[in-house]
């Protein structure tokens, strides 16, 4: 791995507005950008067995999920005429109303960012050693369903 | 001469700690045995393993340090 | 068009990543949302006859263009479960560098969001009456050519 | 007994305006006729015509008061 340039995509608790504008923002100097493509992941409140979700608590294989990550972002950028791509992806507690994933892709033309921001996220949600667990109002928790 | 094993998610729950040590087992069907016999529940359990941060889906030889993890359905995003 | 709820569109210039932060903010109290889709038109610096764009001025028929931002919104309704839809376009001068196109979907699960957002962008590029101005950095100009 | 005219894009800088009044004229090919005697330049541009804000793709009747628009092609977003 030594040669690889991992970009960090874990983030302690929610990804707020604040910092999706900051990046947007960034991108500014790019003018050969045409589209970009975001993909916001929010917390649902779910109702189960008559229990609410309040948050959801993330839990992954760090090691082995930036291996993962890194892996779909190289074949991302193999797949796709790409001029920038950015994951990111919450650890610890998200409450229900908050972002804990942001995938955020940009090219020339608007198919490319379209396509692979779509193709990131379904990797991500089949691929990636992350767990959520669903935690009640009344502190109770499950473990989240897999929404592949 | 050990086996570094991690677990995750409702794995950790079934086990009661997420990462322990125990003595090397020449291979991935064995470890699983050995495991399931100590935490019957694994059995009802859906996971699948992955030996040194790749998933395996066969019976493989294990080497003494390798890192086993046992991981449920994912659920990110 | 009396009974229309007709939501506000066109604005003055660049579309601002503050904006887009804000209109993010805002949804963290739909609880019931699970997925944001976000396209963003950004103005490229493209070089024609060795001439760089420096920015696009936009007019549009506004009462026409109006109507159309309606049926592209109600079809997108009834084709996908969406919980939220907003379009804003520029109009006048947007920069390059600057955003002149913002498409924000929202729905319970992803896939809702994601086809949702697509189909509203091609809409809107195939069928809003819309027109760039492509200005060089030199002042001379062309009309945009369509890119559906 | 008026139509009125609304030009945008390429075909306001080839008419020199983006809205104006003309006499009434019966259906919208005698209309574009007449358009592309006085500006000759409009018979190598592409557009499509509106009436009324609705897009129309063969002759149509024209009602005096109506808004004819010509619409080069669309370059939004």
């Amino acid at each position: 791995m030594s040669e690889k340039k991992v970009k960090k995509v874990f983030v302690d608790g929610p990804i707020s507005a604040q910092f999706i504008a900051d990046s947007i923002s960034k991108h500014s100097t790019k003018k050969e950008i045409g589209a970009h493509s975001i993909f916001l992941g929010q917390i649902r409140n779910d109702v189960i067995d008559n229990k609410e979700v309040a948050a959801i608590e993330y839990t992954s294989y760090e090691e082995m999920a930036n291996e993962k990550f890194y892996e779909i972002r190289e074949e991302a950028f193999s797949l796709y005429s790409l001029t920038c791509m950015h994951i990111y992806h919450s650890l610890g507690l998200v409450k229900t109303g908050e972002i804990s994933l942001f995938v955020f892709t940009s090219s020339v033309h608007r198919d490319d960012a379209i396509k692979a921001c779509e193709y990131i996220v379904n990797r991500i949600k089949k691929e990636a050693p992350v767990w959520g667990k669903e935690i009640f109002d009344n502190n109770e928790y499950i473990w989240k369903k897999s929404e592949v | 001469m050990e086996l570094e094993i991690l677990t995750f998610g409702q794995i950790s729950d079934i086990i009661g700690k997420s990462t322990f040590k125990i003595s090397y087992i020449n291979n991935t069907q064995d470890l699983i045995e050995n495991l399931t016999n100590e935490f019957p529940e694994l059995k009802n359990t859906r996971y699948i393993v992955a030996v040194n941060k790749h998933i395996v889906h066969q019976n493989i030889q294990l080497n003494p340090g390798d890192v086993v993890a046992l991981l449920p359905p994912f659920s990110g995003g």
